[in-house]
């Protein structure tokens, strides 16, 4: 059943990832309430076994393409928790210059392309980059990520059947929290078996514990060496849950108490912690260590997104087009709207 | 005698009226029942009315908006809730392209007598995917009728005219103004879907605003007032077909206009008032039709430069007092 | 392998069918030289044992939506040949007022909804029309067709999945002719077995021949039991050809003409002739008869036509609402781009 | 020297240049191989090129080109092929929640380097599902550059600067222009996407049109002409950002302006030309600025009613000559 534990160095590594999203993310909701973030803020605190294991077995320049409930995922590849924690607060020192917020995390360097808050909106964009990887290169991935919501869409049907269709190198992994906001999958998906709806656009589709960070690390490695290989997309679901609700203005009034206490003893850190343990990775010190470097660490993201600056007024049209046009009359100021 | 109400429970017991009214209206879209709406307007009436009648629907604005057309043609009296304007992008199709056209293609055997309701406009901080004004874009097409209840009467009482009406319905709903409260008054009933209001009376310049921007617009009017410039200020409601008369009477008038519009300045709302007050009262008009509207930019996160992106009082002011030459 | 022959009532009655949409859309692509029939034109020809199996097989309050390619479809449903050529010339005369054309056949009376020309477009509306049979009737089903190229579309997927979720009384009726104007098949569904891909939407789905105009008619049968047995859609896959071109624009340089003789061996009508004939349900007089009949009906639907009115310019802007706004101006004549 | 050339071929050429020049540049879409390209645009190119950089894709409007905006992101230069407009509803949450934002939502990282072809306008009888003209809704949009090649030189030039654009560019052909013909100027190079062009000097009377329009704004210029009133024709060719200037320097000269807008009327192009004019303007207006534009309808098959509803030439003659008063 539970997959065989790899080296530790990887096994503390995906333990202390989950601890750093899992610090992140509970500190955000706390300046959510201290509103220094703003906005809608969606988190993955529960489901932190899925961006860990999928993202800590890419490459640096594979790309991700993820949605607005991608705090973890950005971490994961790389992007600093200081430009994470600058972008939730709107500071032109955040990864994408403060204009992004909680759903909108980029960053260049680490090819993360969004935070992206169109529900389905990104798949295709993950087919494109795929292709793009397929004519200019020829070995880098995309690992794109969406909720189990967001296969009722009918970009989701576009994108599986152009990746399916032109073989590109995708890793669709479909976070199966069981609800899209308070759509339950039962109301939401006609074919609950998400494996068996994707295998139906002919690609290799299969199912992971996702509260099972070993087991979804080891799932991307198989889709990842399937792909590499010239395989196409493969298509791969991770059961999880969220323990928190959708977004901070959700009431969270569709399921029961008692599911979320039954699906919090699954919790994929605390599992995983007795886990490490029982098998002699880790001891009760370096547990403590991981959560006390994981507080550090936010700390010091929140000290420099605190530190960080606004964007002058002025520059509220910069970045709509990377040319300027050699003509056009802007409207005057007055007519703008400036306050 | 008057009564306080939030705009969002005017809508729901609009809901919960129409419901109750008439069989054939069902109330559908995501996250209308257990999740108690996105907005809670729909809140609790999965209890009162059965799954059936308020009935969510998995994320497929397309194929939703689609069905509540069908279930239109169909006999039904659908209310298709898209969360917001932003994903009803996904679903232009089925309103453009079938919705508007079926009267017509069909040489008038098929109309289609579906209200869809949306979310729209900025303000919360929720950035540039999420804080769309596309009011415009729906006002450009033929076949649709576009409503944009701005006060909690017409939040009420728009609803039912809407479901009346024999052809499809745009309701447009300022996601800022949910949470507003204001007097609903006692002797409401059908509205007339065909007429822009005056909500406040004035001589020296005409105000046109609706939806999230009428209270802006009445704001500068009361700072205008203190300088003892009179502005008019209207509430278009309806934006397709545009009430001109109503602009027009009052343009005469005054001789002055100004727009408040928070879709994007080019190829807006504003610009077609702005075209219809020149067109037709271009020899009374003492200066050009002012426009206030969002910046041309994707609307930004930050707090500070998502308000800078969009019209506000100080501007609307200015631009009347432009318009006035002072 | 092939059905067995129905009663000769019945088998007499497809036949002539067959051959009254053959001979009218022979006659169309004839009024289409003669530029009497305008804009697009698209001819099923080879494909009538399509429209004429499932068509024949519902009942009168049953709806039907279609296609462009859809003048077999409204003629088996009952909408006089005279009302849908004077429908393509535009005359007031037409099934749609004239303002349709080929592609916008419609008819109230027959419970016919188009006629709809956005591929993949009228799915989501053949779900509403079976949600408000469901709901006000409880008895009546809507066919639905598409073509193969259709199932690409994110419509098709949203659709399915409603109609599934829901249970609503749809017989989605695929006619896969291989091709969506030059697009194989192949090159436009990673799957191309489309019952498989439509049982991923967990409904029943099977193909049939669509060659054959009793075995669709068995198909729909079977299909039409279920579905007004409550048990919800069901996904027909009809393998057909279009012997024609896409429409009268296409040149018809994708596909070789060896491919489209072998087709034409298998013409529907050929065949159930033969069939007919062996079997001593009719014989050669009286399929002549048929085609006779045929021929005088739609001479009669030409004269029609022919005879019918033009729409007076000053009722252009009819029936673009039901109901006429009780104020706002209308745009001077001047400006308005009369001629 | 000039040489007689189609619309088509102009097009066809500029691909097969760009395909030829750069390695990253790809075209995707419904038919644009086998079939040929539903306008036959893109003709034999596959042969030449490969199906990997002349890609037939399915019909997934939100697929192909989301995969277009993808690739663009990934460093190739796709031209992505989109039938018509009218299809391009089903692509909108695409060009605008994605293409249009990611430059500004990433803080200037991602700029989406993509080109989106699409026929567009009436005239062929196809009736109302496919006869839009829906330039106004991509020109409205903040991060779309929107441009409408009315010329064979256009045709055969604009290509290369759109690919050569950051950002996303919307080219709109107007289906009635693949087979006009005209001369292509020898000099040609690249296109300053900026610019509108004066296709018609004159005095008296400044006329706007683009894409299709154009040649029956030229036609009404010459009826006019032949009655004594120059009118200076201005090819926008950038719907945005539109060129004010050229604009608003003509009428500034003509002190009257008329626009030829094949859209809708209401909320369209033509109302914002006419806001911007007479916002810039005002004191120089000898007469409201004129709009000839499609009657507000779906547009309906039979040729009689599908001419009468689009703008024609006696309608732009006339409108010039109403603000002429004459
Ligand atoms: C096209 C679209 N429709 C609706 C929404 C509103 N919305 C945001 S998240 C969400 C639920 C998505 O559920 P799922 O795909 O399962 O992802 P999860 O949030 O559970 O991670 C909805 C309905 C949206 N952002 N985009
Ligand atoms: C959304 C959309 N995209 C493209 C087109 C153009 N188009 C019309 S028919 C067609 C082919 C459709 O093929 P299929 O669904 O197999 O039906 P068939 O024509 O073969 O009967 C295409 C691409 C359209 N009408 N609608
Ligand atoms: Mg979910
Ligand atoms: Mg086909």
């Amino acid at each position: 059943m539970t997959a065989a534990l790899p080296a530790i160095e990887t096994t503390v590594r995906l333990l202390g990832d989950m601890i750093r999203i899992r610090v992140m993310e509970e500190r955000c909701a706390e300046l959510y309430q201290q509103t220094k973030i703003r906005g809608f803020l969606h988190l993955a605190i529960g489901e932190e076994a899925v961006s860990t294991g999928v993202v800590s077995r890419l490459q640096p320049d594979d790309a991700v393409v993820a949605t607005y409930r991608e705090h973890g995922h950005a971490l994961v590849k790389g992007i600093d928790a200081a430009r994470i924690m600058a972008e939730m607060y709107g500071k032109v020192e955040g990864c994408s210059g403060g204009r992004g917020g909680s759903m909108h995390l980029f960053d260049a360097d680490h090819r993360f392309y969004g935070g992206n808050a169109i529900v389905g909106g990104h798949l295709p964009l993950a087919v494109g980059l795929g292709l793009a990887d397929d004519m200019l290169d020829g070995h880098r991935a995309t690992a794109c990520f969406f909720g189990e919501g967001a296969m009722a869409e009918g970009e989701f049907h576009e994108a599986m059947n152009l990746a399916a269709l032109w073989d590109t190198p995708t890793l669709f992994v479909c976070e199966n929290n069981l609800y899209a906001m308070g759509t339950s999958l039962e109301s939401s998906e006609s074919e609950t078996n998400l494996a068996v709806k994707a295998a139906a656009y002919n690609l290799p589709a299969w199912s992971v514990d996702g509260m099972d960070v070993v087991a979804v690390a080891e799932a991307t490695d198989r889709a990842l060496t399937s792909i590499r290989g010239g395989g196409g997309p493969v298509f791969l679901e991770a059961k999880t849950y969220r323990f928190r609700a959708h977004s901070m203005f959700d009431p969270d009034l569709y399921r029961s108490k008692d599911e979320i206490e039954r699906w919090k003893e699954r919790d994929p850190i605390v599992t995983f912690t007795d886990r490490l343990i029982e098998a002699g990775h880790i001891d009760a010190e370096g547990i403590e260590q991981l959560w006390a470097g994981a507080r550090a660490e936010m700390d010091d993201a929140v000290a420099f997104a605190e530190a960080g600056t606004w964007e002058p007024v002025e520059r509220l049209t910069t970045n709509v087009y990377r040319r300027t046009p050699s003509s056009g009359h802007p409207a005057p100021e007055t007519e703008r709207g400036q306050v | 005698m008057t009564d306080t109400i939030t705009y969002r429970d005017a809508l729901h017991d609009a809901h919960r009226e129409a419901l109750e009214a008439d069989d054939r209206v069902l109330v559908m879209g995501e996250d209308v029942a257990d999740y108690g709406g996105t907005y809670a307007v729909t809140k609790g009436l999965h209890e009162e009315f059965g799954r059936a009648r308020v009935r969510n629907t998995p994320l497929s604005e397309s194929g939703f908006v689609g069905a509540g057309i069908g279930a239109a043609l169909g006999g039904l009296r659908p209310i298709v809730e898209v969360m917001t304007v932003n994903f009803s992008l996904l679903a232009l199709d089925q309103i453009v392209n079938t919705a508007a056209t079926y009267l017509h293609m069909s040489g008038g055997q098929f109309n289609v007598p579906v209200v869809i309701r949306m979310a729209t406009g900025a303000g919360r901080q929720l950035a540039a995917q999420h804080s769309h004004s596309l009011e415009a874009w729906y006002a450009h097409v033929p076949g649709l009728r576009v409503v944009a209840p701005a006060t909690v009467t017409d939040a009420r009482w728009m609803l039912a005219s809407a479901l009346d009406d024999p052809d499809p319905v745009i309701m447009f709903e300022h996601a800022a103004l949910y949470a507003s409260k204001g007097e609903l008054s006692d002797g409401g009933g059908p509205v007339d879907l065909d007429r822009a209001a005056i909500r406040r009376p004035g001589s020296d310049i005409t105000i046109c605003a609706w939806g999230g921007t009428l209270s802006k617009a009445l704001e500068a009017a009361e700072e205008l007032g203190s300088d003892g410039i009179e502005a008019e200020v209207i509430d278009l409601r309806t934006l397709r077909p545009l009430d001109d008369a109503t602009i027009v009477q009052s343009v005469m008038r005054t001789n002055r206009a100004v727009v408040v519009d928070e879709g994007w300045r080019s190829v807006g709302l504003s610009a077609e008032i702005s075209a219809r007050i020149t067109e037709q009262c271009f020899y009374h008009l003492d200066a050009p039709v002012g426009r206030v509207c969002s910046a041309e930019v994707p609307i930004p996160y930050p707090s500070h430069l998502e308000q800078a992106a969009l019209p506000q009082v100080p501007a609307v002011v200015a631009a009347a007092k432009a318009a006035m030459n002072r």
